[in-house]
Formats: C-alpha cells, structure tokens, sequence
C-alpha cells in the first residue's frame, strides 16, 4: 500500500467518526483500522526520512 | 411874274456872312480822305474828306491844304506815323469852315494830327494779329523747320537797296569761304505799292520752291517811313502761311511789324540777317570740326584700349593658368596628405575594435560560469530546505490524525466512567426503550455487569 | 543530458517539493533525482570552464 | 544725297564711335565712311553749284 | 574568409555571450569559434598592415 | 572670324581658367586655342591701326 | 584616364578610407589604387605644366 492511500483512507475514516456516521458498534473496528493505517504511515514516513536524510548528506560533500 | 428875287451873289454873300458870323474859330473834325488831290506843281493840295457809313457816304466836304502847311504837316506827319498822307486814311484835322461864293464850303485845314492816325494805324495792326491768330496761321511760318543748311535764299528786295548791298557785302565776303546761293526777287519794300508788290514776288518764288531753303525780305537805309505796308493783313497772312521760312531784314527802330511777328524769324537788320544765316553755317562747320576732332582721337583711343585690354588678358592668362596648375598641385598634394593620414589611421582602429572584443571574449565566459554555479548552489540549498520542511509537514499531518483517533476511541471514553447499557444485546439510548423487570448489559471500559431494571423514573 | 534540460529539471523539483505538489511516496525518488541532477551540472560547469580557461589562455598569448 | 542726311549719318557714326558702341570690326570701314561723309558736308559749305538758268526756266512756265 | 565577415560573427558571439542568448553547452564551442576568428581577424590585420606600409612608403619617397 | 568675337571667346576662356571651370585635360589645347586668338586679335588690331591711320591721313589733308 | 576622373576616384577612395567606408579586406588593394591615381594625376599634372609653358613662350615673342 502506498503512503497516500493509507493516509487518504485513515483521513475517511477519522472524518466518519467525527461526523457520527459510525455506530458505537462499528466504532471499536473502525478505530482498530485507522489505528493499523497511523501505523503504516509512521513506519512509511521513517524510512522516507532517512533516505532524504542520506541522499541529502550525499549532496553536501 | 415874281418880282422879289436875290441875285446869287446877294445870297452867297449873306451865306458867306452867316457861316463867317457863326464859325469864327478851327475845330478839330474827324474825316477819311476819299482822294487826296494833291497838285506838286502848286504844292497844295485839296482834299476830298467824307464820312461814311454802311450804306455810303453820309456826308462829304472839300478840304484846302495851302503849300506852307502842307509841307509842315506832312513831315510832323511822317515823323509820327512813319507814312505819307493817303487816300483812305482816317484822319484828325483842324480846321475853319470856309465859304466861297465861287468854289463853295470847304475846310482850311491848318493842321493834321498825326497821333490820331497813329491810334488808329495801332487799332488796325492789332485787329490783324488778332485776325490772324483767329484763322491759325500766325505761327505757321514759325512751326516751320528751318533748313538745316540754309544755302539757297530768295532775296525780296530792291537792287539798289543799301540793305540788299550790305547783305551781299557780308554774304560773299566770308573770311571762311561760304558760298551761299540767293536769287533777287525785285519788289517795293515801302508804302502802300509794297503790299501788291512782294505780294507779287512771293508768287513768283512759290513756283521755283523747290530752289530754295528760305525766302529773305530785305530792306535798308529807308528810314521808318512807309513801313505800314508790313502790318497790312494780307502781306502778313501770306508770309504767315508761305510753304518755306521767311526771314525779315527790314531795318527800321519803330515797333515790330506784323509782317516780322509772323515771319520765321526777324533778324531786324539785312547785316544781322546775313551774320544769322553765316551762324547757321558757322554752326555746321563747329560740328564737323568737333567730329573730325573726334575722328582723328577716339578711334587710335579705342585700338590703343583694345591692345592694352589684349595685353591684359595675356597676362591673366599667364597668371591664371599659373594659379590653376598651382590650385590642383595643392589638392594633389592634400589628398596625398589625407590618403596617407587615414590609411594609417585605419588599421589601428580596427585593432582597437578588435581589442575590445577581445577583452569581453575573455570576460563574458568566466561571469557566465561563476553565475551558473551561483543558481546551482542557491538551488541545492534549497532542495534541502524545501525537503525537510516537507517532511515535517507531513509530520505534523500524522500526528493530528494519531490525536484525533485517540480521542474518539469508545475505551477512551469508558475509563472516564461512562458504561454502554444494551438490553437483548441492542444499545439504549432512551428510556423509552426500556421497561421495568427488563434485564440489561452495562459494559464498562474493564468487564461488563447485568442487572435488572426495579424502576423507571422520568 | 544538456545542462540546461539538467537545470531546468532540477528547477522543477525544487519547485514541486516546495509547493508540495508530490507526494511522500515520489519524495525520495525525486530528491535522489535532484541530487543526480546537481552533480551533473556542477561537473559539466566544471568542464566547461576548464574548456573556456584552456581556450582563452591559448588567446592571450 | 542731302546735305543734312550726310550731317545726321555723321554725326550717328561719330557719336557711335564716341560711346564706343562700334566693334573694331566695323571701325575702320566706320571711319572710311564718316570721313568719306565729312569731306561731303565740308566741300558743300564752301561750293556753289546751283542752276540758275534752270530756275529761270521754272520761272517763266 | 574576410575579415569583415569573421569580425562581424566574433561580434555577435560576443553580443550573444553578453545577452546570455548562448547556453552553457554551447559557450566552450562558441568560444573557440570566436577565438579562433580573433586570431584569424588579427593574423588578417597584421598581414594587410604590412601591405598598406610599403605601399605608403613608396607613397611617402 | 571677327575681333569681338575672338576677343570674348579669349575672356570666356581665361574666364573659366579663373573660375576652374576647365578641367585639365582641357587646359593645354583651351591655353592654345587662348594664344591662337591672341594672335589673331592682335594682328587684327594692327590691321585696323593701320587702316585708320590712313583714313584720317587723308582726311586732314 | 582623364585626369579629371581619377582625380575624382581618389578622392572618393580617400573619403571611404576616412570614413572607414571599406572593409579592411579592400584597404590595400584600394591605397594601392590611390597610390597609382595619385602618381598619374602627377606626372599629368607635370605633363600639361610644360605645354602650356610652351605655348606661352610662344606667344610672348
């Protein structure tokens, strides 16, 4: 899966909540799916950085 | 038969008495002389006065001049007048009424005033200048050209005359030579026969006009006397009008004639008149000497300018050509100058030119590059930059979302002491849902409960 | 590669990250992208100016 | 020829030579001329030639 | 080649050069170029100098 | 030919030398035709000096 | 050649030359063009000098 539709997906999904489209009962699943998408974009979002960051400190030399 | 009668005698003697009584003294009487009757033998003379009007004689009386008063009065006469006594002459005379038994009235004239006929020859003289100007021909004779080589003259004169003498005297006996060609024209020059006479000769010489330049009326040594001829209309108006110039030498000391008025010129005397025509020659031989005299000088004058004109216009020559040869060896020489100033000018320019590019070649590349790497450098620092700000927006991005998740999560809101109440495993949310002895589910956010419901109250 | 086309790219990029116009996914891609860009122009200038020296001293002689 | 005719033809030629206005070309014929003319107007101040039994004539018709 | 024509071509590099109108990957080729039409516009200059001074001097003797 | 005319052909011509209204080529042959009018003119006024001298040698006599 | 002529053609190549009028390709072939006009004006010059010198030693014996 890629970073933006991860991010586009837990976006839909925190939006839902917050409008009370979800059902208490939904809620608990739906919470668990977001919290897995928060995951992946974090673990995405490291391993983008230190390529930058080493691509970066290439450039400087 | 009448037997009271006069002799003749007896009544001429009563007359003669009567007119002695009444007419004892001379009156001055105005008369015209109808015939003069003068007898030279006795030296008297027995006038025949009249008086006339238009239509003839209204009155008429027999006049006695005796020989002593004749000669007195004729000569006061001719002195005044300048003419003798003649028949059809007005007169003013003084005299005594006579009357002879034998001979009948008649008037002893004693004496004759000569300023009366002078008035009255003056009365006649102006009515014929008048009379001419009238008729235009005063001037005629005058309008006329006067010969320009007066040689040929008509002379109206007398033979013998002193006048005639003294014209030819000067005329033939030119110290310069002259020959003037005149022809006598014989005519009275004085009294009353004078009119008819060059009357006479102008016809004459009005046949061979073509001889002549001029017609010359000459009189001399005649005195003043008999010169009224001149003034008569008809001579005048005939010199007036005469086809050639007419010319007077009458020679006198009274007034001008109307015959001179009119003529062409009045030279008053024959030796004046002779002096004019030799001027007239004199005049002629002036110019041609002047121009002989012109002849002989401006001509050499005009050859001797034309040699010097020529000589001058040798010398320009000379000068000029000089200055023109000399005039195109200075341009030669200036484009020589300037042909070599600008050639060498020339190269040392272009180099100049050549220079400066050069210069700029050396220049303009080694800005460009150190530009260049300035944009290269500006960009990579930028890359960084823009990099890291991205990721930390994303960053920040992430971290809203983990918050807000945290906050909606139900077991977030259980551990603050709220429980879900179901009743057959659906949720309540009311009241109404419920009724007493139903049994419900509470959940906490640590394990669930049941319980019966006792009451409900509202 | 023509050092302008070079330049003109690596413009772009600094551009489109600047803006955000990309996505997390693309970023490293793209920045390694830059980086070879970079070197690439910074060595042609190099070149190119030691060209230019090597001409211009044979000129002023 | 007239007298006065030849003293006007005189005096035109004198006059003309006087102001210059004759061209060296004509000047001597000019002067042949004026001379010619001058001697006729002389010789007739000083001549009588005139015909008198011819007037005479004239006179008797 | 004449001299005007090279003189004329060295300037519009340079005109070109100075308006940044060349790009980078052109400028060591255009430099040459130029550089190798100064020598030639001098060696020209030189060489017609050279004429131009004898045929003055001639002119000068 | 007539004098007046030689005479202003001789001015137009020392004329258009004063003004180098002539050009050179023409000089020599426009300085010969000068002297061959000279020439001509001053025997012409000779000619003339004579021919009047005469003249009026007779007139005076 | 008239002289006239080439007098003209120098002067027009001495203007072009100080107006810079003519390309430095023609510069010697022009100067030596002036140079040869100018010796021919000369010695034209010289060679009509002495005509007319002539014709007017003539015309003043």
């Amino acid at each position: 899966m890629k970073y933006e539709e991860a991010f586009r997906e837990l976006e839909t999904i925190v939006n839902q909540i917050e409008d009370g489209e979800i059902s208490l009962d939904e809620l608990s699943e739906k919470i668990k799916r977001a919290s897995h998408l928060l995951n992946f974009c974090k673990s995405k979002l490291i391993s983008t950085q230190q390529d930058v960051e080493a691509i970066l400190k290439d450039l400087e030399d | 038969m009448t037997e009271n009668y006069y002799t003749l005698s007896q009544i001429t003697e009563h007359v003669r008495k009567l007119i002695s009584r009444t007419y004892t003294q001379e009156y001055w009487i105005k008369a015209e002389i109808a015939q003069l009757n003068y007898y030279p033998k006795s030296g008297h003379c027995y006038p025949d006065l009249v008086e006339k009007n238009e239509t003839g004689v209204k009155a008429q009386i027999r006049g006695v001049i005796w020989k002593g008063s004749y000669e007195r009065i004729l000569e006061k006469f001719r002195n005044t007048t300048g003419r003798q006594l003649t028949e059809g002459m007005e007169i003013l005379f003084k005299a005594r009424l006579d009357y002879s038994s034998s001979y009948g009235f008649a008037f002893h004239i004693s004496d004759i005033d000569p300023e009366f006929s002078l008035g009255k020859m003056a009365a006649e003289k102006l009515k014929s200048i008048s009379r001419l100007k009238d008729e235009h021909v005063f001037f005629a004779n005058k309008a006329l050209n006067f010969p320009f080589f007066p040689k040929r003259i008509a002379i109206i004169s007398v033979e013998t005359s002193k006048g005639f003498h003294d014209f030819k005297n000067i005329v033939d006996n030119n110290t310069r030579g002259y020959r003037f060609f005149y022809m006598l024209f014989p005519a009275l020059l004085q009294g009353d026969e004078a009119v008819d006479s060059i009357a006479f000769q102008l016809e004459r010489i009005r046949k061979v006009i073509r001889h002549f330049d001029l017609v010359a009326i000459i009189r001399g040594g005649g005195g003043d006397v008999g010169l009224n001829c001149y003034n008569d209309y008809n001579l005048a108006r005939l010199v007036a009008t005469f086809p050639i110039p007419v010319i007077s030498g009458i020679g006198h000391s009274t007034n001008e004639t109307v015959v001179e008025m009119v003529a062409h010129k009045n030279a008053i005397t024959p030796t004046d008149l002779a002096y004019f025509l030799q001027q007239k020659f004199d005049n002629i031989a002036v110019g041609l000497d002047r121009m002989k005299a012109i002849l002989q000088s401006v001509p050499s004058d005009q050859i001797a300018d034309s040699k010097n004109l020529l000589y001058k216009l040798g010398e320009r020559i000379k000068n000029r050509q000089q200055l023109y040869i000399h005039h195109k060896n200075e341009q030669l020489f200036n484009a020589q100058i300037r042909l070599l100033k600008y050639s060498k000018r020339f190269i040392p320019h272009k180099k100049e030119s050549l220079l400066s590019k050069s210069l700029k070649l050396s220049q303009l590349p080694t800005n460009r590059i150190a530009r260049n790497q300035e944009s290269l450098h500006f960009l990579s620092s930028h890359l960084k930059k823009s990099s890291k700000h991205f990721i930390k927006s994303i960053w920040q991005k992430t971290h809203h979302t983990e918050e807000k998740i945290t906050l909606l999560d139900p077991v977030e809101i259980l551990k603050k002491g709220f429980s879900i109440t179901r009743v057959n495993g659906k949720i309540v949310k009311g009241i109404k849902e419920i009724k007493e002895g139903d049994l419900i589910e509470n959940q906490f956010s640590d394990g669930k409960t049941e319980s019966k419901i006792l009451k409900i109250s509202k």
